[in-house]
């Protein structure tokens, strides 16, 4: 679950992290108001969980007021990289003399976490570890001893710092930590963490994903979770409420499948025949008719869908269930999308049978369905 | 000979009175492999498909020999269980449980490293040699044995390539399932290791999928040290990035972990990689005639 | 730091242990309107914090609320064990089935906290350790790793525990780890456990000591030490406020050094010769003059000191300043009560004379200026 | 010979411009101790008493070489510097700090155990060899080399019987103060084992006081394995129970660690204890005659 930048800061501020002063407002006039308590120079700042929103015109700034009446108005509705702004997030502008990067995620292949520090901030700290990576300082964290405040020193000292800069940012990256232990964060930033004019470190920006599946011990997120979904579409809410992995696509083929993985393949082998997939939807391991049904009507209650592509292969899944909730979702819905169903495994030929005695032919080859799906699909888009 | 699992395996089935460990239990049981005892805290004394249950498995190890176990308690309880099988002294676990959290799974493998014990998974379908030990969740019948080694972050679609295989009369000597999640034990290299051993192992399989860095791991490994043929596929070249799609491992995240990564890293290090996964047994034929 | 019993169980109740329904009262007026509202026969326990409440008369049963009234009367203001009782627990009755035992504390010789479950509870268990050691299951926590639920459950079942009780009890035994690493828990017990006629599991009683030197990170505690200060005498608060470490005993020789082991030596010299310590005070290395005046002004307004016995090794502390503080000290309290000081080591010669000039007698070796000590008091007594 | 410290120690001093870790900077390098850097975060680059101040552990170690440490740094702060030590690569730390919370202590401790490292303290005075090395903050005057080795719980105590076996003319190998907490990191039995492999030491002096079984430890390892004299006094006979007496170890719980229970244990083991501090040098000369 990825915060907003604002609610990132919030929880910077309860471990003590500097972050600039300021408030977040839904329309322009709350923006204009915080603008106007602070009575000085703000940043305007949409809260969109997309990267590289400063280059897209999420980030501004105002002297007066009534410019920040403005840009509010102008940013909230809006949309940055097709995710629209409900918030915007009014802050101090900070005087920078110099602009930093701190941060703490997950490495997979060292099986840790890792921190990570660079004197190179505020730009995209990727390009930065190709094209500077001896500004990039690692310390891989031990998974049983855990990260201390003498490692944070050795890493600020490397990238430079030192007196009380090296204490100020030392203590913030321990604290990051923290947050990670404490919070289950598979990720938390801070690009840039910048030095002010008058000698201040403070955490210009904040990024924090918490682990998904670490948030039955973090009730705290109830409320943010419940807002999340307030964003979702009909479709996505409806299938995150049946917990059903879905993500929609822009194409006219859906697909429904059981197994990430297989789900992915399905959807490429769509691509790999010219086909534009609407949808990746995996029913899971084990599903029952009613998650088969759900899923279905969830795939076609999408407007663009012209057809179905199904992809089951029976393992612990049985053939037979998965037929039984096509066959309800399909009267249920009074639908006229054509289905293209491939089922082998456990099961199969109960499977089968109950499709065919219903009119829904069933193949054997994922790689032939893939190209059936696609004939129809150019099909209905030619007719 | 064979990797990981074999006729010698004498597993324990922790969370074997759930839904999951006890259905799974009983195809194991049909499957030939050797269960010899189940773990469920507060149901010592139970059975299960004739498996006796104890509270720990401290004392299940006291009344039976075994060095495996299978793991399917929920996810909040996972890593207790991984730990106290570490203690106990067994050699392999397997963590079928899917949405373990990053922390939990981080702290479990690298305890489990110290130990010298390996972690297949977690969010994996398990392991099987055919014919000798299934310890995982997948349908036996697809699986023949023979000189192929299958390894896969995947479920369902590595279903669908063993069963390809199958049908195209090349059987396998194990299967591993190493697990949808980041963090991971065995990983592609470490499987590869044990495979570069195996003299009944020819070829190698290797299914991938988007997100993390692990096939191009693999492709340096291969390319440096791995002697055998290996043949690919990566699912998830059409994913859009930053979507999670299923997995939590698959997500791709800026330029890294894309298929287009993956597969180039692993056609570099001479991988025959193919686009359709029926194409697998077609590229063995090649290699392996 | 220890906590009361009702302290340590509202701790409990934050995580989800069992502890039995009641509330604390200062007044009998208090504890009746408890029973009452509880309608059903209750403990009502005396909050001290000494241990062997239950055998000397501190818990006490009543079936009706008159009852309730009667014993409160009695337990509020008496003295158990020297300790007088401010407030008594009103807690439901329970129906015990089981008693048992789960603690944690800290092994010394080990060096790390070691868990300890016993299912002989209700009793002394030391007692049982000693009588029963086969009884005692006592399970070392790796100081990295910490302790696991798994460790729990092999513990409680070796108590013999099964089925529902086993997990119950493991899981209170963990939340007490919890408890321990949270709130920096020298000693953390329940005894007895309880298992009632009705199945559950509770913790009738709770033990808590808390790492006073980890008093730094627990905020949470500054009320709990300001209630605690109520209790100490003048000049044991005096002391606590001044850092000095200063115990209150039943003698008529004061004693002042710095140092625990040389003033523990101290006290044991005048044992030897046959005196009777007034207090242990230890001004502790490097004192300052001030730090003398207090302690010496602390001594002295113990109206049962007769002598004080200043014993002061010079080694990061300066006996000059030693004897300025003395000099100040007497100059300030204007008082007649002899001194024997003993004074060697760094700037020795300096503070001797400044005490000579004032007519102090200083003596070289400690077991001869207790031997002085003594024969003043007994002197003293004696006229 | 003599133990832990001698003229090859290189130490540094963490926390070296506070007020004590300045003050005893000064006093070791007048006696003699190789200090070669300090450590302060934050305060690198100035110097106090000449030596040269750094931000950490490994930067100072970068520029020196040094195979020990003395830590002055608060109680708050004391375990990180400690690990930041044993992560350095030194072989030695002594901790001054006192009032460290007994979890840090704990944990500190066993890093430095599975890392081979020695712990002296904390709430210590340190350790020094007269003539050689002072890592401590005992006035080093009143020490003179000798053949007889003395470990500690106290402080001033210490100094009190040190000093009275310098006047009777008995030198020191090595004065050890082990620490006033419950939780330290080389307790008596270990220092007896140093002293045992130093043929240097003809006898040892130990200084005990009430809490804990350390003493009783001690006592049973000198009955089994030790064969050097041992003349010992114990502090806190006049002790009521449950008080704390200022170390935080001085506190006696119920019938363990009363100064009865471990003089029984010493004399049981053939150890002179002795009543008055001043006795020790007596016996001493009956011993070693």
């Amino acid at each position: 679950m990825r915060l907003y930048e604002y609610q990132a800061k919030n929880i910077f501020r309860e471990y003590q992290i500097p972050v600039p002063e300021g408030q977040i407002a839904e329309t322009p006039e709350k923006a204009v108001e915080i603008a106007k308590s602070m009575s000085r120079p703000v940043a305007v700042k949409a809260q969109v969980l997309v990267g590289g929103r400063g280059k897209a015109g999420g980030i501004r700034f105002a002297n007066i007021p009534e410019k920040v009446a403005e840009i509010a108005s102008q940013l909230l509705g809006s949309k940055i990289k097709g995710v629209e702004v409900r918030k915007v997030l009014v802050e101090e502008k900070l005087e920078i003399e110099r602009e930093l990067y701190l941060g703490i995620t997950v490495d997979r292949s060292a099986r840790k976490y890792v921190a990570i520090a660079s004197s190179r901030g505020g730009v995209d700290i990727e390009e930065v570890a190709e094209e500077h990576p001896e500004e990039i300082i690692k310390h891989y964290i031990d998974p049983l001893l855990g990260f201390h405040s003498f490692e944070a020193r050795e890493m600020v000292k490397k990238m430079g710092l030192r007196g009380r800069d090296l204490i100020l940012a030392a203590d913030i990256l321990n604290k990051l930590w923290k947050i990670v232990e404490d919070y289950d964060a598979e990720l938390v930033e801070i690009n840039p963490l910048v030095k002010t004019r008058d000698g201040k470190i403070i955490a210009a920006d904040a990024r924090l994903i918490i682990d998904d599946n670490a948030l039955f011990r973090h009730s705290e997120f109830k409320e943010v979770l419940k807002s999340e979904k307030r964003e979702l579409n009909e479709r996505e809410l409806k299938a995150s409420e049946r917990g059903l992995a879905y993500v929609e696509l822009e194409g006219d083929i859906g697909i429904i499948g059981n197994g990430a993985g297989l789900v992915m393949a399905t959807l490429d082998m769509v691509s790999l025949y010219g086909g534009k997939p609407a949808n990746f939807l995996d029913v899971g391991g084990g599903a029952d008719p009613e998650r088969m049904e759900a899923a279905l009507e969830i795939v076609l209650s999408n407007p663009r869908v012209k057809v179905v592509f199904i992809n089951i292969l029976g393992g612990i899944t049985r053939c037979d269930w998965m037929a039984k909730g096509i066959i309800e979702a399909r009267e249920k819905i009074k639908t006229r999308v054509p289905l293209v169903v491939r089922m082998v495994g456990t099961l199969e030929e109960e499977g089968k049978k109950i499709l065919e005695e219903a009119g829904i032919d069933v193949l054997d080859s994922m790689e032939e369905a893939a190209k059936r799906a696609v004939e129809i699909s150019k099909q209905l888009a030619g007719s | 000979m064979a990797i990981l699992v074999n006729n010698k395996t004498k597993a324990i089935v922790q969370g074997i009175t759930g839904t999951q460990g006890s259905f799974h239990t009983k195809l194991m049981l049909e499957y030939g492999t050797k269960i010899v005892a189940g773990v469920t805290p507060g149901k010592g004394g139970q059975e299960v498909h004739g498996v006796p249950v104890y509270d720990t498995v401290k004392e299940a190890l006291s009344e039976h020999d075994a060095n495996a176990s299978i793991i399917f308690v929920p996810a909040p309880f996972a890593k207790d269980a991984v730990l106290e099988g570490i203690n106990a002294g067994l050699e392999l676990i397997v963590v079928i449980t899917e949405h373990i959290p990053i922390k939990d799974t981080i702290q479990m493998v690298e305890v489990a490293k110290r130990n010298n014990v390996n972690i297949v998974g977690p969010n994996t379908p398990g392991v099987i040699t055919p014919g000798e030990c299934k310890l995982g969740i997948m349908p036996g019948h697809i699986f023949k044995r023979g000189p192929i080694g299958i390894i896969s972050r995947s479920g369902t679609l590595t279903y669908e390539i063993a069963s390809n295989l199958t049908k195209a009369g090349f059987g396998q000597s194990t299967c591993l399932g190493i697990g949808g999640d980041p963090i991971i034990g065995i990983n592609f290299v470490e499987a590869l290791e044990m495979f570069a051993n195996d003299h009944e192992t020819k070829a190698v399989v290797l299914i991938g999928e988007i997100g993390g860095d692990a096939e191009e791991k693999a492709a340096e490994y291969i390319r440096k040290e791995f002697n055998k043929p290996v043949t690919a596929f990566i699912a998830g070249k059409t994913a859009p990035p930053g979507k999670r799609m299923g997995h939590a491992g698959a997500i791709i995240s800026g330029r890294t972990g894309t298929a287009q990564s993956k597969v180039k890293a692993l056609k570099d290090a001479g991988v025959h990689v193919v686009d359709r996964p029926r194409e697998i047994s077609e590229k063995l034929k090649e290699i392996l005639s």
